[in-house]
């Protein structure tokens, strides 16, 4: 995407997030003034340590907080120009916003067929079994487990959960580590289908990945969020130049990367959970 | 042995035992979509029950128009609960809205007691006649009917979970709340109707049986009667509430030709059912058609 | 030969009709740092689990410290030494963490219904208060100690991740396994685990088997490297020999030479 | 003092309201008639009426609250359950209650029958046991099956749930029934909520049963009669006190033919000289005067009046007190209190004996249609055999 | 259990023997011991309506706890309780008349035998979860009303069978005033014991069990023995609480024992909170005292105008019960987790204010 472009599009965001703070059980505060725009047709990262409230963002987002106790205590969020930080999840779906959760979270007493049926709740049309087809040539692995979706493997799960999503044909996904738990090169697969259902079908994207170089490698713009704010945000070349990014997130940057197995002390950081 | 006996008892436990699947159908459908084992089941029966009675005996409506009505309240009036009473408790732990459905049963069995009262009563007579002689047997003609309307309800419930996008949410939505919403399926709008539907299917039976007992306060002990049904064909299952209910009614038959014709112990009738509901969950720990939870880390 | 602590010999699983695990062998030498990897539903997990003891395999045999642990229920082989951690999360969410870890502590402790309760009057007091001593130690080890007292099931992913890790070594073991430690970490934390892991191997002398997806990590620590591919145990090895082995490049990798290079 | 306090336990709406509620009215009735006409003697009778649902645990509660704030002297309690778990209360705190449990065992006093587990000093009930009653029907089974000529030895089943109350009688019957010469038929049980009985009619039908005695109430009873209907069974049934009365003609409808059932009271059309007060006591809560209260009712008003007189003979025999209420129930025998003549059938309490009546009034009811025709048909009366008492 | 919030701010623990104690402080540990000795007072206080409210309280709290030892902290559901407290009851009153044992070690043998009992009917645990479980505890509800009615031997039938007063070298505690102390001190025993079982290691266990089976068969928690423990505990204490009720009373009915008692008894463990030795006493006092209320309001209202008139009178008994329905159910909307829980939440309000954060 030329700079150009990029700017042209910023003008009509798609999402905007304005300054949210959240508490669960009405004591615990997890994000402390988040603010993230997501523009339409674009990919944007959500980097952070782990507990940082990149889920938690993403919960707020899709309206499933409430689920759990937690509740947006200031600041807005805006999808399509509606307010939706107090609008009801199955409503947010329905303007076409589709969270994949952490963790998989496919129904596990039900077939793989049955859970990408599920993905197409909201819709109406009569193309949903071309749509499986297309999610299960995405991945064929899938095509063959007629059982429960339950006793998938991890992996098998993973996929299954971006498979749902893409049925639902929503304007925007939420991903909530796609990549967790894939072997490397599901990995890219999936990042290379992440990259072109966003080509194709222009669907805007909120990426939270543990896995830097490859968001980075196809996320248009980034945040990075530690302890419930804001650290840092850029356009994807702005954060792979910055030398922070490249130490702890990347991976050593220019230099050879360091192993594993050298790392001789702990790097001892605060952190204020 | 006195095989005429035993044939008559098998055929009562057969017709019985349908009636209890019915009812345990009900249970099954507020299960397989909300996870809670509804303790008021009994006094949707009872509701629905006189609810009719009072349309039939005070405003004199002819029986089937009455019969509709009621079922067209019952739909409200479940639909209502969930609204009033079930919505606020969506996401809450399942055994503190299994124990709202216990205080829901002795809010309206206290309501019901105190607008009908204790003493029992009887539907004017609906058909002309009574009962009907089946293999010596003489059947009441609700009871024949009721088989009659179960067999649709049932096959009404098993093409909807089966083939419809609902039942697919109502699934969904048992497994777990947050993922149904997270998939745009309106978890409230999901309990609506499975609340509404069981209101006015239990309603159906708790008419059917007041047609033959007589409708009384202790129609809300059927809500008890079909645990066993339910549990026997497995929590989630459809044709296993059927299943269940006619092993039970056959079940508390046989118990009772065995134990007047031979053992002599007294109660079989009724603690039967219990000793063989015990032995069959030792060998099948999910009912007979219960699917099992998936058991995986 | 050397002392092997795990022999899997030709264990086959199969479920209806997905076969898990065809005939698989290998062992895992005392103090190795062992790595198990694969394609996803390759079978390693399944694996993880005849070793434990969550799943029996059909055919086959397990044998663990000298004991034959086949037909053993889960509970007897942490009584041997055998601690894990789980892909799918698997703590006890309304507990404390500390008390999680406690529970690890479950097989080593004497206490029971009868004299627990009679706290003061009995040495479950000493006996409880000891195995803290130990377990705040293992808390300190894995810099847990700020969320001691927190519910478990609130915790951040990563963070329960370290909790398993926990709990797991609270059992003393002699052999852990960890499934996909490092899912969902980014690369510090990655490294503060990989920390964690080969200073349990190198300083509590723990034997380690493990899943992992993350080639950089796998390549650093683990002494030997066993890839399985639709529940085949394709090759296994010296973590450089199998990374160089075409199949496992193509099949599971997915890299091409200069990556792999690069990789290396 | 000028006012004594009486705790009244009732069950309105729990799951003998069926007749828990007629008897309570009775009794509320009764003590509230008294009070509005001089007292017991010049003393003021309060109480206060409790409706424990059947609940233990409310009842002892209450009993405990009246016993401390009120200082209770009497209680009118209800049912089986209560009953018993006041006996030891009630004996320790020396303070008579009247029941409407009508179990044999609360009729032996001094524990004069080996039978008896538990002696029952202060409990008193005003009618025929259980057992008693039971063997009354018999008895009247007996004669009957004589006068229609019934050859070989006719038989007798127990129908009931298996809970005490109903049960209560089941031994002592069965033994007496032996000794008339049925041959008695092992018992069928029956639960005491309603439902289909068609299998256990189906049993009494193969059994043969002639005469079928129940042992429960409501609207059990009303299944029970409609289930053996539609099976098409013989048997003729007797009910318990508590079994028959119009409601139950009423509810059943026209499926219940020739139904015997015993009473402790005339009917309230019956022109008994006594009947007059009756009616001026159910006027307390009817001042139409339009209701026609069942036997239940009446048996209440008795109740209330035999504790009535004994407190009257304890506050001339030095003061309302438990211990001299319950001197004062022995302190006459074949007593029927003042007014209630033909009314209450005259009773005797000893010290040794608290089987108050001894008479059965055996009844006959038939629906027709919706004219409900009831009929005396005979009377017994029993003998104080010593195995008898308290069994 | 206590979590870091449960603490005021600023208390620091300097050892672990501190941090693992059951009072969360001094104060709550003080508070405790007075409130024990002032409850000792309670006879020459109170009369005898409010000893025997606290005397039901302490059995039916003992009997709640083991309930909620089961279902709060194991994870099992059981619809069976009130014929396992009824058990226990006949089964005192039977050792004691039929072997002349006295009736202080009735009591606790009661509670074994219980066990047994409860073992029994726990043995499906092995195999059955979920709400099939409770299920199959209803089906031990039903089955041991039964016994109770068939077995003459054990339960005198349908006369019932007597208790005898406990007594203590020669003296008899068979009043109100003398039988609350034995119903204090076993209150107060069974809580504490109660309280240090969830603190070490068997009770750790149980709640290892409930929130991941798999997971704890896997660190070496033998599921089977803990499922069944489980249910022997609770019976335990159902016994015991039993025992306790029919000494009380001295006599035992077969009726009453239904399964109305056990489901009073979950409502207890609900409302209180499930998996908290504080909330279940709070639960029964609720239970037990919210009839006493609501009887109290319809007192009330019979001395109004209204009382004179029969119809209202009698449909206050109707008004009362849908009460105790309704509180239930709003109770349930409002604090869906149960007392403990709110406690909880007062004392963490108060503990940190003005740092509600
Ligand atoms: N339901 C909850 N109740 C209380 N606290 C919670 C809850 N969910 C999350 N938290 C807390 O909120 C913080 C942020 O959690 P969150 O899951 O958003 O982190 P994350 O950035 O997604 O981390 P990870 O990378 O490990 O997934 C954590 O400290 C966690 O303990
Ligand atoms: N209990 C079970 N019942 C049925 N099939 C199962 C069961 N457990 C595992 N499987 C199947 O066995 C295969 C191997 O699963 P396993 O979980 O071992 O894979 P894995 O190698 O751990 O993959 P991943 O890396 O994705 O976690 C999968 O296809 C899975 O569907
Ligand atoms: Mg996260
Ligand atoms: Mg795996």
């Amino acid at each position: 995407m030329t700079q150009s472009a990029a700017l042209a599009q910023e003008t009509q965001t798609l999402l905007a997030i304005n300054n949210i703070e959240v508490v669960y059980d009405d004591v615990i505060q997890v994000l402390r003034g988040v603010s993230i725009d997501v523009p339409k047709g674009q990919i944007v990262t959500l980097l952070g340590p782990n507990g940082a409230g990149k889920s938690t963002t993403l919960k707020a987002i899709s309206g499933l907080l409430k689920t759990e106790d937690g509740e947006v205590t200031r600041g807005d969020i805006h999808f399509v120009g509606e307010r939706i930080d107090t609008a009801s999840p199955e409503r947010i779906v329905r303007n076409g916003l589709f969270q994949v959760m952490e963790g998989r979270r496919i129904v596990e007493d039900m077939t793989v067929i049955e859970n990408l049926k599920l993905g197409a709740y909201t819709r109406r049309d009569s193309e949903v079994a071309a749509d499986i087809e297309m999610v299960l040539d995405y991945f064929p692995r899938l095509r063959e487990r007629t059982g429960l979706a339950g006793y998938l493997s991890g992996g098998e799960q993973q996929m299954l959960a971006i498979g749902r999503a893409l049925m639902a044909r929503p304007q925007m996904i939420l991903l909530d580590e796609p990549s967790m738990g894939l072997s490397p090169l599901l990995v890219k697969e999936v990042f290379g289908i992440i990259e072109q259902i966003n080509r194709e079908q222009g669907i805007t994207m909120l990426l939270v990945e543990q896995n830097a170089n490859y968001a980075l490698k196809v996320a248009d713009y980034g945040y990075i969020m530690e302890s419930g704010k804001i650290v840092l945000d850029g356009t994807r070349d702005e954060l792979l130049a910055n030398e922070d990014v490249k130490e702890f997130y990347l991976g050593g940057g220019n230099e050879e990367r360091k192993s594993f197995k050298n790392l001789k002390s702990y790097k001892r950081r605060k952190r204020w959970l | 042995m006195n095989f005429e006996l035993l044939l008559q008892l098998v055929i009562n436990g057969l017709i019985v035992g349908l009636l209890y699947g019915v009812v345990g159908m009900c249970f099954v459908l507020v299960y397989k979509s909300t996870q809670i084992v509804n303790f008021a089941q009994g006094e949707f029966l009872l509701v629905g029950a006189w609810v009719c009675w009072a349309l039939l005996v005070y405003l004199e409506l002819p029986f089937l128009v009455g019969f509709l009505l009621s079922l067209a309240f019952m739909a409200v009036f479940g639909v209502a609960l969930q609204m009033i009473v079930l919505r606020p408790m969506i996401g809450e732990p399942i055994i503190s809205v299994i124990m709202v459905t216990i205080g829901l049963s002795i809010f309206f069995q206290s309501l019901v007691k105190w607008i009908f009262g204790v003493a029992p009563a009887n539907y004017p007579p609906i058909f002309e006649t009574q009962s009907v002689s089946i293999f010596g047997l003489n059947i009441e003609l609700a009871y024949l009917l009721s088989t009659v309307i179960a067999l649709f309800i049932m096959v009404g419930f098993y093409l909807f979970f089966k083939h419809s996008k609902h039942g697919l949410a109502m699934r969904a939505t048992a497994f777990n709340q947050q993922v149904a919403q997270s998939l745009g399926i309106s978890v409230k709008q999901v309990f609506a109707m499975s609340w509404g539907i069981a209101a006015t299917v239990s309603a159906t039976a708790g008419v059917v049986i007041g047609m033959v007992n007589g409708v009384s306060d202790s129609l809300s002990v059927m809500g008890i009667k079909v645990f066993p049904a339910v549990i026997l064909g497995g929590l989630d299952s459809i044709v296993g509430a059927i299943v269940g209910g006619i092993i039970i009614g056959v079940l508390e038959n046989l118990a009772e030709f065995f134990d007047s014709q031979y053992f002599h112990l007294g109660n079989m009738y009724d603690i039967a059912p219990f000793y063989v509901l015990l032995l069959i969950l030792w060998f099948k720990p999910y009912g007979l058609f219960g699917t099992r939870d998936i058991e995986r880390i | 030969m050397t002392d092997s602590i795990l022999k899997v010999e030709h264990v086959s699983l199969a479920f209806g009709g997905v076969k898990a695990l065809t005939d698989v062998s290998f062992e895992v030498p005392r103090g190795a740092v062992f790595s198990i990897i694969g394609p996803n539903g390759a079978g390693k997990t399944s694996m993880l689990n005849c070793i434990s003891g969550r799943y029996r395999p059909q055919a086959g045999a397990i044998h663990f410290d000298g004991h034959d642990v086949t037909r053993l229920r889960p509970n007897d082989r942490a009584d041997l030494g055998m601690g894990r951690t789980f892909q799918n999360l698997a703590l006890f969410g309304h507990m404390s963490v500390l008390d999680n870890i406690m529970v690890g502590r479950h097989h080593l402790m004497k206490n029971n219904w009868l004299t627990g309760p009679l706290y003061w009057f009995s040495p479950a007091q000493k006996e409880e208060l000891a195995h803290r001593r130990e377990v705040e130690e293992i808390i300190d080890f894995l810099e847990i100690s700020h969320v001691r007292k927190a519910v478990a099931g609130n915790l951040s992913y990563g963070l329960r991740k370290r909790v398993e890790l926990a709990r797991a070594m609270a059992l003393k073991p002699k052999m852990i396994l960890l499934d996909e430690p490092m899912a969902g970490m980014n690369l510090e934390e990655k490294e503060d685990m990989a920390r964690y892991i080969l200073d349990l191997n190198e300083e509590f002398g723990i034997t380690v088997v493990m899943i992992e997806h993350d080639m950089g990590v796998v390549m650093d620590i683990s002494h030997e490297v066993m890839v399985l591919d639709f529940g085949k145990k394709l090759i296994s090895g010296d973590p450089d020999v199998v990374m160089a082995d075409e199949h496992v490049k193509r099949a599971y990798l997915g890299l091409e030479d200069e990556q792999l290079q690069e990789a290396g | 003092e000028d006012a004594v306090f009486v705790g009244h336990l009732a069950d309105m709406s729990g799951p003998t309201a069926f007749v828990g509620k007629q008897y309570a009215d009775g009794v509320r009735d009764a003590m509230a008639y008294i009070n509005q006409n001089g007292g017991i003697s010049g003393t003021r009778l309060e109480f206060e009426t409790i409706d424990y649902a059947y609940k233990v645990p409310q009842a002892i509660a209450s009993y405990k609250k009246w016993v401390a704030r009120k200082e209770m002297v009497a209680m009118q309690g209800w049912g089986t359950a209560d009953t018993e778990a006041l006996i030891a209360f009630a004996a320790k705190d020396q303070l008579p209650v009247f029941s409407a449990s009508y179990s044999a065992h609360l009729t032996d006093p001094q524990g004069l029958n080996p039978k008896t587990k538990k002696p029952a000093p202060y409990n008193f009930f005003y009618g025929a046991s259980y057992s008693d009653t039971c063997r009354g029907l018999v008895q009247w089974a007996a004669e009957d099956w004589k006068a229609k000529g019934g050859e070989g030895k006719p038989k007798f089943t127990h129908i009931g749930a298996n809970h005490p109350y109903p049960n209560a009688p089941k031994a002592a019957c069965a033994e007496y029934a032996e000794e008339l010469g049925f041959e008695v038929m092992p018992p069928v049980v029956i639960s005491m909520k309603p439902g289909d009985f068609k299998a256990q009619c189906l049993s009494l039908k193969s059994s043969g049963t002639d005469y079928g005695y129940i042992g429960n109430l409501g609207s059990s009873v009303l299944s029970l009669v409609k289930s053996c209907n539609t099976v098409g069974t013989e048997i003729q049934f007797m009910a318990n006190i508590w079994g028959g009365d119009r409601q139950v003609f009423e509810a059943a409808g026209d499926g219940i033919k020739d139904y015997i059932f015993p009473t402790m009271t005339p009917f309230w059309d019956d022109p008994a000289p006594g009947m007059s007060l009756v009616k001026a006591v159910s006027r307390v809560s009817d001042p139409s005067g339009e209701q026609r209260r069942p036997h239940h009712y009446i048996r209440g008003v008795c109740s209330v009046y035999y504790m009535k007189e004994a407190m009257e003979w304890a506050k001339a025999n030095g003061g309302i007190t438990g211990e001299n209420i319950k001197a004062g129930m022995y302190a006459r025998k074949d007593w029927v209190p003042a007014g209630l003549e033909g009314v209450c059938l005259p009773a005797t309490w000893a010290a040794d004996d608290h089987r108050g009546v001894s008479q059965v009034n055996i009844y006959k009811g038939n629906y027709n249609g919706g004219d409900i025709l009831i009929e005396p048909v005979s009377q017994m009366t029993l003998e104080r055999r010593a195995d008898w008492l308290g069994f | 259990m206590s979590s870091l919030a449960m603490r005021p701010c600023g208390d620091f623990r300097t050892s672990y023997k501190q941090d693992n104690t059951i009072f969360e402080t001094g104060t709550i540990r003080a508070l405790a011991v007075a409130f024990i000795a002032l409850a000792c007072s309670a006879p020459w206080v109170l009369d005898a309506y409010y000893l025997t409210l606290f005397i039901q309280i302490s059995y039916l709290g003992i009997a709640a706890l083991g309930l909620n030892i089961l279902v709060g902290f194991t994870g099992q559901i059981s619809l069976g309780h009130g014929a396992f407290f009824g058990f226990g009851a006949f089964a005192s009153a039977w050792m004691n008349t039929q072997f002349n044992i006295p009736v202080v070690f009735c009591i606790p043998l009661a509670g074994f035998l219980t066990m047994g009992v409860g073992m029994m009917f726990g043995m499906p645990a092995a195999r059955i979860k979920g709400l099939y479980l409770a299920i199959a505890t209803l089906a031990a509800q039903f089955i041991i009303e039964d016994f109770f009615a068939r077995a003459e031997w054990f339960s005198g039938g349908s006369a019932g069978s007597m208790a005898e007063p406990v007594s203590l070298f020669g003296f008899a505690f068979d009043t109100d005033e003398s039988f609350y102390f034995i119903a204090l001190f076993a209150l107060v025993f069974m809580y504490l014991w109660g309280s240090n079982l969830m603190r070490s290691r068997d009770g750790r266990a149980f709640v290892a069990v409930r929130d991941h089976y798999l997971s704890a068969e896997i660190m070496g928690v033998k599921l089977n023995k803990y499922r069944l423990l489980s249910f022997g505990i609770s019976s335990f204490y159902a016994g015991i609480g039993g025992a306790l009720y029919a000494h009380y009373l001295g006599y035992v009915s077969a009726e009453g024992f239904t399964i109305l008692m056990s489901v009073q008894f979950l409502a207890m463990v609900i409302i209180g909170g499930l998996g908290s030795v504080k909330g279940t006493l709070m639960g029964c006092v609720f239970m037990v005292l919210l009839p006493e209320v609501l009887e109290g309001g319809v007192g009330l209202m019979k001395q109004t105008e209204w009382g004179n008139i029969p119809q209202v009178v009698d449909g206050l008994a109707y008004l009362k019960e849908m009460a105790i329905g309704l509180v239930i159910i709003l109770f349930l909307i409002f604090e869906p987790q149960g007392l403990a829980h709110r406690w909880q939440q007062i004392k963490n309000y108060w503990k940190c204010y003005p740092f509600a954060y």
